[in-house]
Formats: structure tokens, C-alpha cells, sequence
């Protein structure tokens, strides 16, 4: 079995964000992201089902690098104004180089 | 007909008892949810549906009758965002981003209160202008772009918020259905009545059910933000409400078309607006705008805006 | 008509075949399926259209004509958990949860399949009293909570479920349909008639389409549970269906209304009583209570029941 | 009415107009999107009502009537796929699998291409036989299981992928509600017409619209897999379609019937077609089928094929 | 960067026990969760999208002590009856002092 | 709290191959699994809500055993030809004796 070692990076998003974010995490070097449609409360109060649109919860494979650079724009420009929440993981990724 | 019995009108249509309804279950804390989805499909249908009818009509319009109407449509595009910013300025004493947030919504449009309107005018008889939805896709984005200009004064996204604008669903749908019932004329619309026609009351009343539990929800910021936010959602409709009343007798239309084209001035934007504003202006505070929008102007309008706008119409011009 | 007629009739609705088609997609393991928004959807507006249809026709109903069909609800509505529950305990010999959870069920009632009496009643040029609807309603909510009583004896989260009975979509959906009729009269339903009326007995049949899938996803349950719960399953409808045609004969309906009424008592919950159930009584199986509920019942009602109801109530009363 | 005259016409229907609107939405990079489930929904009614209304007809129809058509549509379902094959091996120069994908899609039938066809000729007061809709679930599974056949020649899931396509949603929709239509009859027709029957247009409006977003997000392939596929996807349906007029015409098919008969075999499938190949022949490339059938020849039929059709069928039965 | 190390939560459940568990992990001192709807197998068979209710995935980001708790109330109060699943897992979550 | 440290094996592939995932990872020992609708992007270009079908997220907790059984299978017979992506982390189950 051939498994690379890689990050995990976990972005849970007010869905407004969504093409914005995809933007973001491929200009600094993820070669893919999977997204669910999510709903959940924070700080900033419950975002659910209701229009004012919920939330998306995107998960991208990326080196360790790219992960922290992707953590380190997200902090900059997205923590201070928008619900957002970052965390990153240690995965064994099948067929890892495709990743990095 | 009085003020009163006018009221009564109003409160009893199925689709104003339906959005209490809406009201009552989040208020009693029901199970009772609209999934997104099913939002977002009664959205598609009623926007695409409420162009499509006006372009039908548009079709049978001569140019120069709406000329006038669509010149005042546009003036109102550029006044009612400034009124919104400066009575939030001075009244609120809120920033001036939340005040440029609050001028978006009040300078756009609530295509459900349009609908709430056109509706009571018909039950009552009147026979509004066949062309007025053209006229709130074209009040929908001018105000948005002079309030984001308001809040940014050359930073940032301004592009991308107008972009998202003008490419946004509410927008192509409106403008879309429109083309497509011009293009297809009364023919077209003989086919496809039974669907975007016949059934369009009963569909904004499931609507108006979800948007009741939305704006109860939202019913929690009038606590928090206090006395004065509700005076601004209700006088600043009242103005522009009459405001709308009077150009739209001005621009020829008849009494029922002037009492629709004043609750289209009247009523302020939660589906365009907000979208745009949280891109445009983050910092900007979404419960002050969404608050005073679907929590107090989307009520008040639908209760007791739409007979006071009536009878001014009535009072000026039949 | 005789018999055999009437159930032909009845089988080859589309409805009911409709039902087949969902059971036969299933066992033929086809990847057909319903997302769960469009059972959603459907389940909305149908419990509001039921509710609203009633209301309208409430609104026209003199207090008197309703009470003693509404007394009789009640009656019902404390009976029938009994029977279910001491026939659980004698005949099936399960624990008392789980004879408390199967009468939740047979204590509460199927809007679909008053739908489907109705409906067939009105095939047959019947016309069934138009206040049906707030007696499902009415027959809604105490079953389960008598047979919930019988389950906890004193303990737990009974409050909880009851709050939630109370609260819960089909009963808000319901009264609430019931009361935005009841207000808005002949005048509302004009409007909404299209929507809530006219298309009512198609978006019924595709929601058959799904049950039917739900049901057959249930069969296996028959297998294990084995013939005694066919017969309770099968048993218990026609004694409460016998009750209930006979004490809405008594109760001053008309034969057609004393029929669907019937089919009302002799319905069992899938909607309301397994959520309830659910969370007060989570030691109870639910392949038991929803095998029984939804693969025998359910299908037993809506293929042999109704006719026989009707059988019954013409013999008494037409 | 002269070809021209035709055109605009069919390009004008809101049907036609609502797909190029969706294809604007998307060029414009509009946020407009229909949910998944709203696709889902849209096509398990429309695949049901086509269904339910061609067994309603079929109750009426002698068997004789039927039979030549039947036969012609089988014919057609064999041959079409060998059709496909060859044209993609000589003339696109592709592999054997990517030719028996190919060969798939346009070996079965786009039930959407059908309505709209059948709507034309329904405008230009046609009458297309009632059965029609029988035929397109007979041409939708033999095609697909020829060219699987051309695809494997005797190796590894060609029975798991037929399983699929007999008891794939398509199918399971078009028969099952030709069952419900022929066993209910006109009878059922009654109660449920106003729901399956009369916005029928309206939805399949809507659903174009979705329809029109998804054959833009695949026009890209056409810079990439260039022209020759454009000629493949126009030359294709031009020759299938003018047999499908042919034999239609010879199995005394009306006018109107030949030319619905004609679109259905100039039609390529994109819901069952891509399905059952994916799982049979994954080595092939989704690009090349899904773009010619979906950007190609579903635009191209709904345009100017259909149309077409009707001045063949005119200039050989009319 | 600032990366906290946090543990990271996952209950998968029957949805009907949605409102309870989340008032159960605030109660317990979650300060935020994320849902996503979900369907699936286990030992009591397969749960899907059926209207007898699918299933929620939750996820909640609390410190290890928080953590404890909130699986030890679930092996109390749901296992015994309910569809539930539970799992903890290590993060390092961006701005993690909020979560604590 | 009994907490058993197990493998967390997390594919996404192509909607279309839901079927056939179940059965391969019930047949190689997996006794459950969770699954949520997803779209995304990745060498085979955008996956999204389009009626081509969008993509599945599909996890389930195995043994080491199991999961290295599981992404073998995956490697071998569907990455050549499908939109798939696996990967696999360490989690700590309650009740984990349930699941291995
Ligand atoms: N502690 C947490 N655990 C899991 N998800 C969280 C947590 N806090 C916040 N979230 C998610 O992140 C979104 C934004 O959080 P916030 O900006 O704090 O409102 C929320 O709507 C949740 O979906
Ligand atoms: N081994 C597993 N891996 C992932 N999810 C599981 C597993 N076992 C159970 N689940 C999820 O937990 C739910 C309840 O499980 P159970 O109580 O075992 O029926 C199931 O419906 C699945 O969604
Ligand atoms: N680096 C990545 N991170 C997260 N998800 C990915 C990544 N690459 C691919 N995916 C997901 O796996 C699916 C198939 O990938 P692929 O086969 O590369 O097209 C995509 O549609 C994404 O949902
Ligand atoms: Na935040
Ligand atoms: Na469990
Ligand atoms: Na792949």
C-alpha cells in the first residue's frame, strides 16, 4: 500500500464564501477540495437551513506547506469579518503524490 | 370600502394568516421546517413566473407608456438609498458601513411585497399596469450599487458586489422570465398558465409560511436593538411608500398600479441586498440590516403598509 | 354497486396503484428514489391543504353539526390506545413498552389514508361532510398521548414528547391550515384554489409513489414478526373502522362522511406517533411498531379497508 | 406555414427560450443554480405524467394500431446503436469503447426531446397519437444493450449495467405510469389531470431552464474534441430522424405521429444512457459522450431538428 | 501561525435526537458545532434517507476535558437506545483559544 | 470512558459507485459506514450538484486490518478509472469493540 502522508484541512464556512474560498485554497496550491452543504452555530449565532444561506464545510488534501499558507490567508482575511472556522489533521492518503 | 374593512382585508388573505402561521410555529418552537431546497425552488418558481407575466404584458405595451414609469422606477433607484443612509446616520447613529448596509436594502426591492400588493390591489378590483415587474427588476440593482458606493468610497470589492448583483439569481430570473414572455408572447403564455399562472397565489402563500418563520427568527434583534431601528423600518417605507405613490400617479399609472408602485418603493430587499452586502461591506453588522428589513419592514408592509399605501393612491388619484 | 366493484374500483386508482408501482420499485431493487425534500415538500403541502380545505369549509359549518362528531373524535381518540395496547399485551405478548408504542400508533390517525377515504368516497359521488379534516386533527393528538401515559407510568421524558406532539409539523400544519381557511373563507380559497385544490389528488399520488417504496423497505419486518402481527395489524382497523363508521352514524354523518370517518379510526400514525414514541419510549422496538404500522396497516386500509367501510356505512346508514 | 416561419416559432416557445436562458445563466457565471434535488424531483414528474398520459391513451388503443409502430421502434433500437458505432469508429476515428459509449446515448431516446417535440406539434394543432409515449419507454433499453454488447464482447459487468438501465429510474417512471395510466383510465385521468396534465408545459419549462445550465457547463468540450464531433452530433440525429419519419410514416403513423416519431430516434439519451455506461465501460471518456450528446445533439434536435423533422414529415405524409 | 491542539468530536446519530444532543454538549461546555445530514449502516441496520428520519453528523471542536465528557454522557444516555456512533480525534485548530 | 483507537478509512468518489462501495467494504469487513452527498473538484474536474451526478463522502471505522484491506481494493479496481479519493487517520471510538 502506498500512502502518503499528508494534511488535512477542514474549513467550515458561512456558503456565501464558497467561490471565494475554492479561489483562495487553489491559487495557493490544493489540486482538489470536496464540500458538504453544513449547518451549525459559533460565536456568531446558529447559521441553519434558513436563506440567509448556511454553511459549507470543505475539506482539502494539501502538503504541509500549502495547508499552513492556506490557514495563514484564512486568518488574515477571513476570521475578523465572516463566520469561519480552520483546523488541520494528519491523513495517509492513497496515491498521496496526486496531492502535492 | 374603509380603512378598517381594507385592514381586515388584508389580514385575512390566506397568504398574510399564512406567514403569522410561520410566526407562531418558530414562536412555538415547532418541528415545522422548510428545507432549503424547497425554498429555493418556491424562489425559482415566483421570481421566473413574476417576469414571465410581466413581459407577456410587456409585449402588449406601447413604448411610451412606460417611459415615465420606468424614468421614476430609476430616480427612485438613486433617491431611496440616500434617504436610507442619512435617516440611518442621524436617527440610528450607526456607522457609517452598517448605514451604507441599511441604504442597499431600503434602496432594493422585495419582490414578495411587490407580489402581496399586486395581489390585494386585484382582490379589491383594481387592475394594476400589466408591466409593472418590469419595473422592479429594474428598481432591484441601482440601489445596491449607490449604497455599496456609499460604504466603500473606492476599497475594495466594489466590482465583485456589483458583479454579484447583476448576475444574481434574483436578477436573471426576473429579467430572464421577462425576455421569455415577451419573446413568446401571449402564445407562449396560453401553454404554460395551468403552471406559472394559475397556481402562483397558492405557491406565494407556502412561501410566505416559510418566510413567517424566517422573520421570527429574526424577531430577537428588535429586543437587542431597541425602539429606534423600529421607527426606521416602518417611516422610512411610509416615505418612500408615498414618495412611490405619487410619482407612480405622476407617471400615468392608474390608482391600483400607483398603490403597487408604492409598495415597491416602499419595501426594502432580503434576497439581493444581503448577499451583496456581506461580500461588499463584512465588517458591516448583518442583524441591524436583516433585522430591521425582514423583521420589521417585510411585516409592516405586508399588514399595514399595503391599505395605507392603497388609500393614498385612492386619495390622489381615483 | 356490489362488492367485487367497489374494489376494483379502489385498486385501480391511481393512487393506489401508484402505491404498487412505489412497492414494486423497491422489490425490484430499481435505484428510484424519492430525496427526502420532495417527501418533505409533499407532506407539507398536503397537511396544509387538508387543513385549509377544512377550515374553509368549517367556516361555513354551524357550531352545533360539529359537536357531536367532535365528541365522538374524543371518545375515539381515549378508546382506541386501550384496545391497542390490551390487544398488544394478550394477543402479540410483547412488554408493556412496546404494547405502549403500538398504541400510540393505532391510537393516532393517517392523514393519508383519510385522504384516500375521501377521496374514494368522492369517486363514488358521495360528499362526505367538509369539517372532516378538523377531526383528524382533533383525533391527532390524545391517542398518543394515553398510550405514552401507559408507557412511562410516572417517569421520564413524557412532557418532552408530548410538547412535541403538540408542536410537531403534521399538527401545526394542520390546525394551522385549518385556521389561515377558517379566517380567510370562500374569499381566500378563490385564489389559492389552483394550488391547494385542483392539483391536491396528483401530488397525492406521487406521495403514494413513495410510500409505497417506504412500505416495501418495511416488508422484511413481516418475516420476522410473523403472522400474529398480520392479524393485529389487520384486526384492530376493522374494529375501530366498525366503531367509527358507527359512531359517525350516531354522530349524525352522512353515510359518506360515516365512512371516511370509519377509515380515520381505523387508520394507525406513521408520522406523528413514531417521532413521539421515539423519544419517550426509546427501549420500544420500531421494526415492531413501524412494521405493523406502515407494511400491514397502512396497505390493509387503503386496499381492502376502505371499501369495506364504505360497505359498512351504507349498511347502517344509507 | 413556410420553413422559416417554423422556426421562430419553435424558438420562441418559452420551452425553447427557458433552455437558452439557462445557458446564458451559466455563461454570465451566475449564482443561479437549481438544487440537485429540484432536477430530481422535476424529472420523476415529468417521466411519470409522460407515462400516465400515454397509458391513459393506450386504454384506447386497439392493439392493432400499435403494433407497427412498436415493431419500427424496435427495428430502430437496433439499428441506431449499430449506426452510432460505425459513424464514431470511421468518422471521430475513437476507440472501441469510446465508440460503443457513443453508440449508447445514441442508440436510446431523450425523453425531454419527445416533449418538446410533441408540444411543437401539439401548437401547430397536430395530433400525435396518444401512444406514443409507449414507444419511447420501448426505444430507451435496447440501444443501450446492443452497444454495451459492441463494448464488451463477452466480458464483466454487462449484466450488472443491463439490470441497471431495466430497472433505472427512467424506466421504472416511463412503464410504471403507463401501467397506473391504462389500468385507471380516463377515470383516473379526472382527478389527477389537473395536476399531471395541465402545468405539464410549465414544469417541463422550468426544467429546461436546468437543462439549459447543464449543456453550457459542458460546452467547453467542443473547443477541446473540436469539430468533427459537431458533425457527428448533427449529422447523426439529421439520419436517424429522417428514418424515424420514414418508418413512422410507413407504420401509418398521422403526420404529426411521424414527426414525434422521427425526434424520438433523432433524439440521444443523457439520463439513462450515461448511467449504465459508467458502470459498464468506465475506460470511456465522459467528455466526448456527455458533450456530444448534451451540448451537441440536444441543442441541436431542440432547435432547428425538430422543425426539420416536421417539413419531412409534412413533405412525406402531409 | 497560531494552531491550537484541540480535540475534534464526531457523533453520527439518528436525527431525531438533534436538539437534545446539542443542548446535551453546550450544556457539557462545547462552544460551537458544525452538522451535516448523513445516512448510513450499523448494527441496527441501515438508516437512509427515509422519511422514519435519517441520520446527523455532528462535529464539535472542545478541549480533551469536554471531550471526555461529552462521550461519557453518550455512552449513559444513548448508546443503550439509540443509532449512535462517537469518536474523538486529535486537531490543531486556527484561533483555538475561542473554543476552550 | 473506553475508548478504542481504531482506523477512520474516508473515501469520496463518484455518486454512481455507492452501491458497489457498500457491498466491497462490507464483503472486506467494514460493519458500518456513514455517508454524506458531497461535491468537489479534483483531476477529473469539477463534480458538482449537475445531474452527471455528483459525489458521495463515505466513511467507516475498521481495524488497521480492514482499512488497509479496503484501500488496497480501491487502489487496484476503481482509482484507474473513477473519480475516487481515500484516505485514513486515527480516531478513538467508544464502544469500539463494536465495530472491528
Ligand atoms: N467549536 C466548534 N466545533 C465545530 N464547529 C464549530 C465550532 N465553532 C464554530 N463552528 C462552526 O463554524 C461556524 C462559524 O463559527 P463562528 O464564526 O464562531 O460563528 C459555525 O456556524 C459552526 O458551523
Ligand atoms: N463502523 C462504522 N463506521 C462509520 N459509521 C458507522 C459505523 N457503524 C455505525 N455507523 C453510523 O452510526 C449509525 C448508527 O449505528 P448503529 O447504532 O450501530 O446502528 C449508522 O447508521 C451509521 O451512520
Ligand atoms: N486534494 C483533494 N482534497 C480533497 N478532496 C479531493 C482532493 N482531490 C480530489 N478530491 C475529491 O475527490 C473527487 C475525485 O477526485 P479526482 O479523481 O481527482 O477527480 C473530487 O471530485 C473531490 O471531491
Ligand atoms: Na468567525
Ligand atoms: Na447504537
Ligand atoms: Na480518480
Amino acid at each position: 500500500m502506498n500512502l502518503v502522508p499528508l494534511k488535512l484541512v477542514t474549513i467550515v464556512a458561512e456558503s456565501l464564501l464558497e467561490k471565494r474560498l475554492v479561489e483562495e485554497i487553489k491559487r495557493l496550491g490544493a489540486k482538489g477540495y470536496t464540500i458538504v452543504p453544513a449547518r451549525g452555530e459559533g460565536s456568531r449565532g446558529v447559521r441553519s437551513v434558513d436563506w440567509e444561506g448556511q454553511n459549507i464545510r470543505l475539506e482539502t488534501i494539501v502538503s504541509e506547506e500549502v495547508a499552513l499558507k492556506i490557514l495563514e490567508r484564512l486568518q488574515e482575511a477571513y476570521f475578523p469579518h465572516y463566520a469561519v472556522i480552520a483546523y488541520v489533521e494528519n491523513v495517509f492518503v492513497v496515491r498521496g503524490e496526486k496531492y502535492v | 370600502m374603509d380603512a378598517l374593512e381594507l385592514l381586515r382585508l388584508n389580514l385575512l388573505s390566506p397568504m398574510v394568516l399564512a406567514f403569522f402561521l410561520g410566526m407562531a410555529a418558530r414562536l412555538l418552537k415547532s418541528d415545522l421546517a422548510f428545507p432549503e431546497v424547497l425554498y429555493t425552488a418556491l424562489s425559482i418558481y415566483l421570481l421566473f413566473a413574476i417576469g414571465f407575466k410581466g413581459g407577456v404584458e410587456l409585449s402588449k405595451t406601447p413604448f411610451l407608456v412606460l417611459l415615465l414609469p420606468a424614468l421614476a422606477t430609476l430616480f427612485l433607484g438613486l433617491l431611496r438609498p440616500l434617504t436610507g443612509y442619512f435617516l440611518a446616520r442621524k436617527a440610528l447613529g450607526v456607522s457609517r458601513v452598517d448605514a451604507s448596509a441599511l441604504a442597499a436594502h431600503y434602496g432594493s426591492v422585495s419582490a414578495v411585497t411587490f407580489l402581496a400588493a399586486l395581489t390585494f390591489a386585484q382582490a379589491l378590483g383594481e387592475r394594476p399596469e400589466g408591466f409593472l415587474p418590469t419595473l422592479v427588476a429594474l428598481l432591484e440593482v441601482p440601489g445596491i450599487v449607490v449604497a455599496l458606493l456609499l460604504g466603500k468610497r473606492g476599497g475594495g470589492n466594489l466590482g465583485e458586489a456589483l458583479r454579484e448583483v447583476l448576475t444574481g439569481k434574483s436578477v436573471v430570473l426576473l429579467v430572464g422570465g421577462l425576455l421569455v414572455g415577451l419573446l413568446s408572447g401571449e402564445r407562449g403564455m396560453e401553454r404554460v398558465k395551468p403552471f406559472f399562472v394559475d397556481p402562483f397565489y397558492g405557491a406565494l402563500t407556502l412561501f410566505l409560511l416559510d418566510m413567517g418563520m424566517v422573520a421570527a427568527s429574526r424577531l430577537s434583534v428588535l429586543r437587542r436593538v431597541g425602539f429606534r431601528l423600529v421607527l426606521y423600518g416602518t417611516l422610512l417605507p411610509l416615505l418612500h411608500g408615498a414618495l412611490g405613490v405619487y410619482l407612480g400617479h405622476l407617471g400615468g399609472l392608474s390608482p391600483g398600479g400607483a398603490m403597487v408602485f408604492g409598495a415597491m418603493a416602499a419595501s426594502s430587499s432580503y434576497i439581493a441586498a444581503p448577499a451583496a452586502v456581506r461580500i461588499a461591506l463584512p465588517e458591516a453588522n448583518p442583524s441591524l440590516y436583516l433585522g430591521a428589513s425582514l423583521a420589521i419592514t417585510f411585516p409592516f408592509n405586508l399588514v399595514l403598509g399595503i391599505p395605507i399605501y392603497h388609500a393614498l393612491a385612492k386619495a390622489i388619484g381615483g
